[in-house]
């Protein structure tokens, strides 16, 4: 019994439509929850007033779209190394769920900048950073739609994954160099443990972002079984429908 | 007729087809623009109605490729120009396919790129009648470029070269009228020139490139 | 409802915005994940009957 | 329907490539087109075809009646090949594709996509596209390359049951295609080098 | 160098196609593939000559041996016959094109740009370029396509001339070439609905 | 290998080869910008080192889709990997012959069009200095873009967005350098950043190209 016996898609249907059920139930109370209680439970901030209640949906989407790269990265590497087609396909599952996470970021800071800075969007070094990653994003599902084969999309992609990583860590650094920023630091680093953010703020926050958490993995297994689904009834076409 | 533009919009959806393609590229444009001049927000917002004409020309531009140049390399032109379909009307409907599947996406997308270069609030109307009113212009323009080019292998950097002189008219009135509403100034003088040549190039383009596809054909 | 103050609109187009892609995303997956047994479904009854 | 070709000049490259060629063809009658390689068959079809201007001589019946399949098959390999023949259809102005897939016994393949197929089914489908055009003069260049016997088989009788509905055929080939017909060798009206007839250099000599 | 192919399974577009293939090509000996379309004669070739992998099975002594020739010719439209031809020489770090040019009797069409070339002669050109590899196994994807009858007597030639010199050839093919040589039919080993063999989309079945 | 860079070379100074047209687009960007930003004088010469920049990167870009699509078309690429040459090494020359002909012609250029966009003084050395360091980092990544795309047909488009963003570290820096230079101040940190980019990239993105490319021809 090892972890890759998952790797068998049919395996993972089976054992994906037995954790479904609690896996969205729990994701949906906890982002219910945490935004409910963010929206209404929590009083306006001193400078920011009630533009702070933003920050529930702004920072979990922020942190879940790096994480759904970080995760589709680690998935790609499993696919070039072991070629197990559930990860490449769970990569393929992360990426729309990735790129809707970085539009809300996007959004909801754009429309939190408008009261904070007076702009709608600056060239702030992490802004910018999010908006490359939302190209990257862009073209990653670009090239998986493009390419016919499904194994040879989910090696290109893969690379370009990978390859991609790099270039987006060089931008990083190439965009804080070009520009200092107006978007305020870390708050929350779970490294040091310390915090910026008073307790109210913080709790229903922590909940929003578990259930943000929580609702990108759903998606992504639900999304997985998807194009398993899919490839499977192709497999079992190209099999009977084969002819001269 | 129809079935010559369902088929061009359908392949466009098709995987590897295009579309979204030209307003990726619209995207990426102006999001290098600042990186490019740098990020000042003042800078920006003095140039950003002139970025966004001319990263939605180099939009339309570049998917011009792909109008002919597929169709020839199969050998389906070759086709089209024997059977029952004026080559008019088929090089019309193939503009029009472009341009909904280029252009139409593109003024849609306009705004939304003009926030990131902060373009005055008052430019935004401006921005997108003026792009509505010239985008099909460019379709019709880039059709007799295409067709002008067909016969050359990869004539896509050549076939740039040919249509961008053309597009000069169009790109001057249309960011005329973008950048004096933007400015708070009254752009309605640009705006109908730019009418004017929309309509003037959907009426007669496609008689010149028709003829000239004939040629290249041959 | 609590007390938005002047920035209203803001926080509730922000949610609004929100909720509405994060809807737009849940609804096209269901929407493929449906289609998708069904095709399954339909491909694997052909097997069945071709042996 | 006859097509009549009279004391046809033809140039490739501006350089005269076919002199002083005449035929007729009538309807119900099939013409094998032979030639060394580099005679000018392809040339002559495409003029016939109306792709390219004849340097002199006539071409009469052949206005709006021609179908014409060359070397590349006008496929797309992103449509089905359904799709492909239903555009092809639609744009003829007919309607159904079923006498199409019946005759190069394409139903199997129906809805692969045309860029999955084999060398020799993608010719199949190039062929099939000549049913659904409902023209009564076929011109086709070297229609079976790629072909295994059977689908060989599969073109003469389609072509033999376009004859018999009155329907005509000329055929630029290599090989051996089991059909009853005239052939006619282009050999002895490939030009040579004294031929100038008009040739779009002709004015420098 | 003896070509082994052993219990070879061979897939496309992630499917098998051919199943339990095995065959021995040795030095001197060609060998002709036959099968209907669509049977995989194709891919089995592309395969061969390292362009996909195998399902499964085994393939020894190909190895940097293999000069392979597909529907394309890879011939670049704006450089003459002989750039081109000398172009692939020096890849395969060979200087003379002489015997090619002679073979194929290209001389009058040395200076030619290579688009200018009738599709007959642009094959000639492509199978003239076998000659420049100086490789011993030649792997062939039905290579007398649009070539005429004089034109398909130098190609035997130069396949007796080759298998002289210890060379072998694998050639895929649907007419009769005129060649001395063993025929293996595919169609046996085409693979059935039932075969796996570790096709890629094996998993989800 | 030198074969391979002769062919290229030859090829690119032929009909319709494509020398020169990278340059061109070059060119006509550079003459657009003040159709759509407007003329005044100080606002060109303040984005004049981010145009020129801006202008090569797409020149490139837009050059890059005959890199290799081409060769696989009419089947050379099929015959270049079976060939005693490691596809690394072919790869490596590709891209030189690509800069060969597109990005070094837009070095000597830009000083040219610099006076057209009413570039300070001393941003000349500075842009043609950056723009030669940079150049072979945008055909190294190109051919990865190239590559990676080669078995799509018309792939342009969706090449432009696959290499855009992976260009941006090189435009940043590149951009950086020439217009610090031009105001007067100092850009070596960008320079040294450009640099250690490009020969990051010479030394490594081959390998990532030449595997995608035989994933690709599979
Ligand atoms: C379009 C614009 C914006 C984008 C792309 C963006 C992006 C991000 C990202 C990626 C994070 C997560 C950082 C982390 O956890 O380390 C974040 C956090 C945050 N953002 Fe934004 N942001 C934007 C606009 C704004 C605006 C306008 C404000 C308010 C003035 C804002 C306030 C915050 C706050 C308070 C956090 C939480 C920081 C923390 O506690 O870690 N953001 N943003
Ligand atoms: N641009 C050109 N300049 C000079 N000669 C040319 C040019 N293009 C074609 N030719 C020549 O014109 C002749 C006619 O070519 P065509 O393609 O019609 O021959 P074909 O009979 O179809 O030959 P094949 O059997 O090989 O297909 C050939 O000899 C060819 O070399
Ligand atoms: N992407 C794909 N999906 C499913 N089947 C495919 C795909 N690509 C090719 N095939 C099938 O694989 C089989 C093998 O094709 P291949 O090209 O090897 O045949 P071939 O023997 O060369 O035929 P021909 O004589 O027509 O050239 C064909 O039946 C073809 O339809
Ligand atoms: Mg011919
Ligand atoms: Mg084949």
């Amino acid at each position: 019994m090892s972890i890759w016996q998952y790797a068998n898609p049919v395996k993972f249907l089976a054992l994906s439509s037995r954790v479904q059920p609690y896996l969205w139930a729990a994701a949906v109370i906890c982002v219910t929850t945490g935004l409910l209680w963010g929206f209404f439970g929590t009083p306006d901030d001193a400078r920011q007033g009630s533009t702070v209640k933003i920050i529930y949906l702004h920072v979990p989407a922020a942190l879940m779209a790096i994480n759904a790269w970080f995760m589709m990265l680690i998935a790609s590497l499993i696919w070039l190394v072991r070629r197990h087609h559930v990860s490449a396909l769970a990569a393929k599952a992360a990426a729309p769920v990735g790129i809707v996470m970085t539009l809300i970021a996007l959004v909801t800071g754009a429309i939190w900048g408008q009261p904070m800075w007076g702009t709608w969007w600056a060239w702030d070094p992490r802004l910018t950073s999010f908006l490359i990653l939302f190209l990257f994003y862009l073209g990653y599902i670009a090239l998986w739609e493009a390419i016919e084969d499904p194994d040879t999309a989910a090696d290109l992609t893969s690379v370009l994954c990978l390859v991609g990583s790099v270039f987006a860590i060089l931008s990083r650094y190439a965009v804080q160099f070009w520009n200092q920023g107006l978007h305020q630091g870390t708050s929350v680093p779970v490294a040091t443990g310390g915090r910026t953010v008073a307790d109210v703020f913080f709790y229903p926050l922590l909940v929003s972002m578990v259930g943000f958490g929580l609702l990108f993995l759903a998606l992504v297994i639900y999304r997985t079984g998807t194009e398993i689904r899919l490839r499977r009834a192709a497999a079992m076409r190209a099999r009977t429908g084969r002819g001269a | 007729m129809i079935a010559l533009l369902i088929r061009d919009l359908r392949l466009a959806f098709r995987a590897g087809g295009g579309f979204g393609l030209g307003l990726a590229f619209f995207l990426i444009v102006t999001v290098l623009v600042p990186f490019s001049v740098g990020p000042q927000a003042d800078l920006l917002s003095s140039i950003a109605p002139g970025v966004l004409w001319l990263g939605a020309l180099l939009a339309c531009l570049l998917s011009l490729d792909r109008l002919l140049a597929l169709d020839y390399e199969d050998g389906t032109l070759d086709l089209l120009v024997t059977a029952p379909l004026p080559l008019e009307a088929a090089l019309s409907i193939k503009a029009l396919a472009h341009w909904l599947t280029t252009g139409l996406p593109l003024v849609i997308a306009a705004p939304v790129l003009g926030v990131l270069l902060n373009l005055p609030a008052n430019g935004f109307g401006w921005v997108v009648v003026s792009l509505a009113l010239g985008t099909p212009a460019l379709s019709v323009i880039g059709t007799f470029g295409a067709a002008l080019t067909v016969g050359i292998k990869r004539g896509g950097l050549l076939m740039s070269l040919l249509v961008l002189p053309l597009y000069v008219p169009t790109l001057i009135f249309g960011a005329e009228a973008a950048r004096r509403g933007a400015a708070g100034l009254d752009g309605t003088t640009p705006l109908l020139m730019l009418a004017g040549i929309t309509f003037g190039t959907i009426a007669l383009m496609p008689f010149a490139s028709a003829a000239v596809l004939r040629m290249g054909l041959r | 409802m609590p007390e938005l103050g002047k920035y209203a609109i803001e926080v509730l187009s922000a949610y609004a915005a929100s909720l509405g892609l994060l809807g737009v995303l849940i609804g096209i997956t269901l929407r493929r994940g449906r289609a998708a047994q069904a095709t399954l479904k339909a491909a694997e009854m052909e097997a069945k009957k071709n042996g | 329907m006859t097509l009549r070709i009279d004391n046809l000049t033809l140039a490739r490259g501006g350089i005269p490539v076919l002199t002083g060629l005449s035929f007729d063809l009538g309807r119900g009658a099939a013409l094998i087109l032979r030639g060394p390689n580099g005679a000018g068959k392809t040339t002559l079809l495409r003029t016939l075809a109306g792709l390219q201007p004849a340097l002199s001589g006539h071409i009469t019946g052949g206005e709006d009646q021609i179908a014409f399949a060359g070397h590349a098959d006008g496929l797309k390999a992103m449509l089905s090949v359904t799709e492909n023949l239903n555009f092809w259809a639609s744009v003829f102005g007919r309607d159904s594709i079923d006498a199409a897939l019946e005759a190069y016994d394409l139903h199997a393949l129906a809805d692969r996509l045309a860029g999955t197929l084999s060398a020799g089914q993608k010719r199949r489908l190039g062929l099939a596209r000549l049913l659904v055009t409902g023209r009564p003069i076929w011109v086709l260049d070297e229609p079976t390359v790629s072909l295994d016997t059977a689908a060989v088989q599969m073109f003469a009788d389609a072509v033999h049951a376009h004859l018999g509905q009155g329907g005509s055929a000329l055929i630029a080939t290599h090989i051996d295609l089991g059909l009853q017909a005239d052939v006619l060798d282009i050999t002895p009206y490939r030009a040579t080098a004294t031929t100038r007839a008009g040739a779009s250099d002709e004015a420098f000599l």
